[in-house]
């Protein structure tokens, strides 16, 4: 037996959550070319089927892009700090790719290494996944060569698989995910045929063996040097995590803020003496294979990838972490 | 086309004219070419030249680790090469030590190859194929942006909030842009900071004010920074605000005439406004 | 905040004007307006620069995060500048950022270019009167301070 | 943390009236960054001054704001007082509450209000101030002066009698310029030779002074106190030192068939030949278009004759670099070209008075050589075309002057004077002549200035006619001559046998390219422009770079002498000290961020900025940046705001003061 809904029932469903005053995110088509995670305004605005994964990922909903630490406010000679108030959105995810979700345990152990990140756990505590299992991939897709798949439960709440008419399979991963949809479900006999995802490539899970011997190799130029040195891999990775710290305002008020940061950017690691431990590029992106493959493996003992392909996807010359595996193995690494 | 073009590299490999050169290249996976680059004769079986050829590769004549490879040759189409003529006119390149291989194009299939006017190059210095240029009208050039700016303002406020919300800064559009190319870009500067780093609206705001100014009178219109937006940001109304503005007032089309002065940086006494009492 | 141009004993909107102006002509010229004593509005906060040259267009953006209501930009009439050449590089600037701003819907009516020599006190006058009024008239530029403060947590 | 002092001024009642000077200071010592907040009946007095001394000393203030006039009033009054407190001056700027604040508001709070904004503007400011020291710049105490008509000539001499060496460039093989060719000078009719030739003698003799003639400035690189120049000496073909001026040689000239530049054509004169009697050098020079040696190969008569071997055929054009510490320019005038052909058989510009056509009608400056004893008639009024004395005379005024429509339009000066100058000298040596003159206005202000042409109409009956004359024809020998008197308001024909034209005055050919040598701006005519119309009438806009006489703008003898002196005693004051002091708000190049795009090379006014080289430790090039030149900048900051990388910035207005200033109205 199995639990169903169906689309004009979710989309109550949503209705009644916005109302409730929750956040709702979930892809929606921005243009023809496009879907994106986005805060959903109304109920008929998301998408439940025809797209194979939006370019942004849900990380955003428990890591925001920006968010402020504390203000500071100038009163004649005193000044005044202000901490950000904790987040308290009931937040949720609605048809996150399966690659998306597999990526929040992976934040999870970030935020909560050495010291926990109270505005993290925060959000992710408010946060529901509610993801989708997989019918399509593209050439980009290669999250069964790291383990994960299309209907691959890993930090997802639920996950709904698309029967067709308009109709949904509910497997409940959690408690969460088993409040969201309790009584809201239909039983049936229907259930989701197995989608086998995107084909196996090499062994990518051994790559982190791979890459003992590769550091020093000169090759990291040749594999790498169409790298233009943007962020939009990072930004679009459902899994990279580097922020930067800044303080904004003037003199009378201001804010000390986290943003996003991006290994791939010049200054990622530029000292103020102006000495940059990496000056070339070819340094920052064999940086970014390393830490998804093996100085993250050795610490928490899983990928900081889930191969979801966006980095690919994003890139404006079609870099990203599989053709540099891919050039890397190639080359009998 | 792809055969001479392929002979050209090799040709000005073998003889050592180049040490790189600068060109398309694909692999099974990519849905789109990207750019390679060659060093050995060898390889130029590599190459490629089709209709999604659309990176505009002269940003590689900037980075350094491309002209660590030594003296280029590059793969320009018509309208890649404007932005040639404005790096030259700004003492970022060397034009005798590049070799500019211009390939005719007959259009990427992008909205703005319907109003191109650069189909054949002007300046390369070895060319593959033909192609006619078609003189188009500033009208059918602008037009996209004349039908944006119809709208009320208020309506194209929104827009741009709706539009720069979603903006992550990743800079993809200025690292892909040929003609950005500071040592430390504006944004990165503290002391002062002059616009905040940060990806709100009010970051995104000064950002992109910021980006479509400094291209003022500069920018060619090859609209990488639009293609490449991972947020599917339409950055080209901004950067034609600016071009259809210098081409109205200054009769200057970047990157069409390396003789021309630039806009910024030089004045007129006879330049004409209303706006200033 | 601390300086927020409204009237806090009447609570009526006052508008806050930025002015960027050069020290040679526009400067002269506000002085001369008060060396003859020509009343106008207390809105307008001047910010002296050595000539229009000088003047970047990130500070007209600076001027509205802000929270400015309308800014100035003045300096010598063509031809007189003390510099010879800055107020034409200035004029060139001017038109194109103009049209950004428009593009952008950012209000150009909010944003006021003007040459005002060292013998005009009288034209500063009457024309930081009119800026005044017509801000007032146009109220609060609540377009671009949403823009300012939007900050999801 | 900073220890900044606010002094706000009462200003007597002038601030006190309509701001509340005491809540003012007590809302400033609340700012951050302020130790102390004080206020004074008037702040720029004596006491006042005292006040701020003491209190930069007791509470050990590094930054000053003082609250009360425009800077243009008083920021030097107190920056000098804080220097006496040994606080760098830079450390100090004022907040304009009075000029603009308690002068143009009445209402009282919010002037009030107003005047605290003000003071936090400024106090945001110094903060970010640093302290500055004034630029020095080496100066070498050397002088070019360009011209040596009397302008140059006048300069030239004050500074060298000084003890200054000069070097004199001229164009002709003369100095002397326009004024060795008249004859008589208004309005005191002493002879212009007798004047200016002992002057010339002078500038020949002076130790101090080194002449090149025949001679350009071919290019000037540096800048102020530091030129350096580079002259063209034309191939003259005479050894000058062996050459004894005597004479044998243009006797001896078989090419005699030259017109005299000298004599604007009116006469003839040898290939070798000295311009004029009177010439310093009083050398002669090859025309090497006219010698029949250097153009046909045949001839050398010159060298027979020489018996001091100073001949030179092989002479050739040679180039002399000099240090300069100052330039002068006094490159004068030249006539509007009267009846210009436009290439398409038409002329333009007063072709209707047939100048170059009838051979009757000549210039004020042809009619100068007419009357001068050193003239091609010997001083006796003789028309060119018959060699006849002209009875009837007419005198044309504004001719290109004045006038939009034909030529210039602003007015020549001169030719007033100049006209009834020649109607005079004209009844002095034709007693039975007349003399008549049309004229639009006359302009005879100077001194003895209008009575000088009172006495042309009353004394020496010269029929002044005020209008225009539209057309000369030339009919039996005569010249008709028709126009309208505007007074009688009735057309005028005059039958007359010589008519000259007060041609307009316009600077000498190729200043444009000089002024462009030398960074200085030059106007539609092509006068080189002074750096203020009132205050700063010598200096230019390059630094360093001075102007005198008739290239600066239409000027009679005695205003182009005072000009010169004024010049040169700028240059004294400049080389009074050891080395220049220049103010330090000045750009700078942070090269590390600069790309080299060069944008502020293109727009800078001052030519201040020049490509630097980056080279690693092996000498490679690494990339080209901008510098800027410390000694030619002054600090108007259109680089800065043109930089896109903002890798330039300028002291006293810097992005950091600037944003902090914005920000403080926050």
């Amino acid at each position: 037996m199995s639990q169903i809904i169906s689309q004009p029932a979710i989309r109550r469903l949503v209705k009644q959550w916005l109302r409730e005053g929750k956040r709702v995110v979930a892809p929606v088509q921005i243009r023809p070319d496009l879907v994106s995670y986005q805060p959903v305004r109304s109920a008929d605005q998301f998408l439940l089927d025809g797209f194979i994964r939006p370019l942004n990922s849900i990380k955003e909903v428990v890591f925001p892009r920006h968010e402020q630490l504390f203000q500071y406010r100038v009163r004649g000679k005193q000044i005044d700090l202000l901490p950000a108030p904790l987040p308290d959105i009931e937040r949720i995810v609605l048809a996150a790719r399966p690659c998306d979700a597999a990526a929040l345990p992976i934040l999870d152990h970030v935020f909560n290494w050495e010291s926990r990140d109270a505005a993290y756990n925060q959000r992710r505590k408010l946060t529901t996944v509610v993801a989708l299992a997989c019918m399509e991939h593209d050439a980009h897709c290669f999250c069964t060569s790291l383990g994960g798949g299309p209907d691959d439960t890993r930090g997802s709440d639920a996950l709904l698989f698309d029967l067709g008419d308009d109709t949904l399979e509910v497997r409940c991963v959690t408690d969460k995910g088993q409040n969201l949809f309790a009584g809201q479900t239909e039983s049936s006999t229907r259930t989701a045929p197995s989608v086998p995802g995107p084909e196996r490539q090499a062994d990518l899970q051994q790559v982190g063996q791979q890459l003992e011997q590769a550091f020093e190799r000169s090759d990291w130029a040749a594999w790498t040097n169409r790298c233009l040195g943007c962020g939009a891999c990072a930004f679009g990775c459902p899994a990279c995590h580097c922020f930067d710290m800044v303080d904004e305002g003037g003199p009378t008020c201001g804010a000390r803020v986290r943003n996003w940061d991006a290994c791939q950017f010049g200054q990622f690691t530029l000292h103020a003496s102006g000495h940059n431990p990496r000056s070339a590029q070819s340094q920052r992106q064999r940086q970014r294979i390393y830490h998804k493959f093996h100085v993250y493996p050795q610490k928490f003992g899983e990928l900081l990838c889930t191969g979801c392909g966006n980095c690919t996807r994003n890139c404006p010359v079609s870099l990203g972490v599989l053709p540099v595996l891919e050039a890397m193995q190639a080359e009998g690494a | 086309m792809l055969q001479p073009l392929r002979e050209t590299c090799r040709r000005l490999l073998d003889d050592g004219t180049v040490q790189v050169v600068i060109g398309y290249g694909q692999a099974m996976r990519a849905v789109e070419p990207y750019p390679v680059f060659i060093t050995d004769p060898n390889d130029v079986g590599q190459l490629v030249w089709n209709e999604q050829c659309r990176t505009n590769l002269v940003k590689y004549l900037l980075r350094q680790e491309i002209r660590a490879l030594g003296k280029p040759a590059i793969v320009v189409k018509g309208c890649d090469e404007r932005a040639l003529v404005v790096l030259e006119q700004e003492s970022q390149i060397e034009r005798s030590e590049i070799v500019v291989i211009g390939v005719a194009c007959d259009g990427m299939a992008e909205a703005r190859c319907e109003v191109c006017d650069a189909h054949q190059p002007r300046f390369a210095d070895h060319t593959i194929g033909h192609a006619t240029n078609k003189e188009q009208s500033a009208e059918r050039r602008y037009a996209h942006l004349a039908e944006f700016q119809e709208r009320p303002i208020a309506d194209r406020m929104d827009y741009w909030k709706a539009e720069l919300e979603r903006c992550v800064k990743c800079y993809a559009c200025r690292q892909s842009c040929p003609l950005c190319y500071c040592q430390r870009c504006i944004v990165e500067k503290n002391r002062p900071a002059v616009l905040d780093t940060s990806p709100t609206l009010k970051g995104n705001f000064a950002w992109h004010i910021v980006r479509a100014f400094h291209l003022a009178g500069r920018c060619v219109g090859c609209d990488q920074c639009s293609r490449v937006c991972p947020e599917g940001i339409d950055l080209r109304l901004l950067n034609q605000s600016m071009a259809r503005a210098s081409e109205a007032s200054f009769g200057h089309r970047s990157g069409t005439d390396p003789q021309a002065e630039l806009v910024l940086g030089n004045f007129s006494k006879q330049d004409q406004e209303q706006f200033i009492r | 905040m601390n300086t927020a141009a409204s009237d806090p004993a009447n609570g009526e909107f006052e508008p806050k004007i930025v002015a960027y102006v050069c020290n040679w002509c526009t400067y002269l010229g506000a002085d001369l307006a008060g060396t003859n004593r020509l009343e106008y509005p207390a809105n307008v906060r001047i910010i002296r620069l050595p000539c229009t040259g000088r003047i970047d267009f990130n500070l007209i953006v600076k001027a509205f995060e802000i929270g400015a209501d309308a800014v100035l930009v003045s300096g010598c009439h063509p031809g007189d500048c003390h510099y010879t050449s800055g107020n034409y590089h200035a004029r060139r600037r001017w038109m194109l950022f103009r049209e950004l701003l428009a593009t952008l819907g950012i209000e150009t009516e909010r944003v006021h270019f003007t040459w005002i020599s060292a013998a005009e006190g009288k034209k500063f006058q009457q024309l930081i009167s009119e800026i005044t009024s017509t801000t007032r008239d146009l109220g609060p530029y609540h377009a671009y301070r949403e823009i300012c403060e939007t900050c999801e947590v | 943390m900073a220890r900044i002092g606010v002094f706000t001024c009462w200003c007597g009642e002038n601030i006190a009236r309509n701001v509340d000077v005491q809540s003012v200071a007590e809302q400033a010592a609340q700012l951050p960054g302020v130790r102390c907040s004080q206020t004074h009946k008037y702040m720029c007095s004596d006491p006042g001054q005292k006040l701020i001394r003491d209190t930069i000393a007791a509470e050990r203030l590094d930054g000053v704001v003082i609250a009360s006039c425009s800077p243009h009033m008083h920021l030097k009054t107190f920056r000098k007082a804080a220097e006496h407190a040994d606080l760098n001056p830079y450390l100090v700027e004022m907040a304009n509450v009075r000029e603009q604040c308690s002068w143009v508001h009445s209402q009282r709070s919010r002037a009030t209000a107003k005047a605290v904004d003000l003071i936090r503007v400024a106090v945001a400011k110094v903060r970010h101030n640093r302290a500055l020291e004034p630029i020095q710049v080496p100066v070498t105490r050397k002088v070019l002066v360009v011209g040596g008509g009397v302008a140059g000539i006048q300069a030239a001499l004050d500074i060298a009698d000084s003890g200054v060496p000069v070097v004199l460039v001229e164009r002709e093989p003369s100095i002397g310029g326009k004024m060795a060719g008249l004859s008589e000078t208004f309005p005191t009719l002493d002879c212009s030779q007798c004047i200016l030739t002992p002057r010339m003698v002078e500038v020949a003799q002076h130790p101090n002074i080194t002449l090149h003639t025949c001679s350009e400035v071919e290019q000037v690189e540096g800048y102020v106190g530091n030129f350096r120049v580079t002259i063209r000496k034309q191939a003259r073909y005479i050894d000058v030192d062996k050459c004894t001026g005597c004479g044998q040689c243009w006797n001896a000239c078989p090419s005699k068939k030259t017109p005299s530049e000298f004599d604007y054509g009116l006469g003839k004169r040898t290939a070798i030949y000295t311009p004029f009697p009177q010439a310093v050098p009083a050398r002669p020079v090859i025309d090497r278009d006219a010698c029949l040696r250097l153009t046909k190969g045949r001839c050398g008569i010159c060298v027979k004759k020489c018996q001091a071997d100073a001949i030179r055929f092989d002479d050739q054009d040679e180039l002399v670099s000099e240090d300069i510490g100052a330039i002068i320019v006094a490159t004068g005038y030249q006539l509007y070209e009267i009846g210009k052909p436009d290439g398409q058989g038409r002329v333009t510009g007063y072709g209707e008075y047939g100048y170059g056509r009838y051979p009757d009608v000549i210039s004020s400056l042809q009619f100068e050589r007419l009357v001068s004893a050193s003239g091609p008639t010997g001083g006796e009024i003789r028309r060119p075309s018959d060699g006849a004395v002209p009875k009837t005379v007419v005198f044309i005024s504004c001719v290109g002057s004045r006038d939009n429509a034909k030529g210039l339009s602003y007015c020549s000066k001169i030719c007033c004077m100049v006209n009834a100058k020649h109607t005079m000298l004209y009844k002095h040596k034709v007693h039975d002549g007349q003399a008549h003159v049309f004229y639009m206005d006359i302009r005879a202000g100077g001194k003895n200035y209008d009575e000088f042409v009172r006495r042309a109409i009353e004394q020496d009956g010269a029929h002044y006619h005020r209008g225009r004359v539209s057309k000369i024809t030339q009919e039996d020998g005569r010249l008709i001559v028709r126009g309208v008197d505007t007074l009688a308001g009735e057309p005028l024909t005059i039958a007359a046998d010589l008519v000259v034209l007060a041609a307009a005055m316009r600077p000498a050919t190729g200043v444009e390219d000089l002024a462009q040598k030398v960074n200085v701006g030059y106007d539609e005519f092509g006068f080189l422009c002074e750096s203020h119309p009132k205050l700063r009438p010598v200096e230019t806009n390059a630094a360093g770079v001075f102007v005198c006489g008739a290239c600066h703008g239409p000027k009679d003898i005695p205003e182009s002498v005072t000009q010169a002196s004024a010049a040169a005693a700028k240059v004294l004051l400049m080389f009074s000290r050891d080395r220049l002091y220049r103010e330090p708000e000045i750009a700078h190049v942070q090269e590390s961020a600069c790309a080299g795009c060069f944008a502020c090379r293109r727009s800078c006014p001052y030519h201040a900025i020049d490509p630097a080289e980056i080279r690693d430790r092996q000498g490679q090039l690494v990339r080209r940046v901008a510098r800027v030149n410390p000694g030619l900048c002054m600090g108007c900051g259109t680089c800065v705001a043109l930089c896109v990388s903002k890798s330039v910035d300028l002291e006293g207005f810097s992005e950091e003061q600037v944003y902090a200033m914005v920000e403080s109205l926050r």
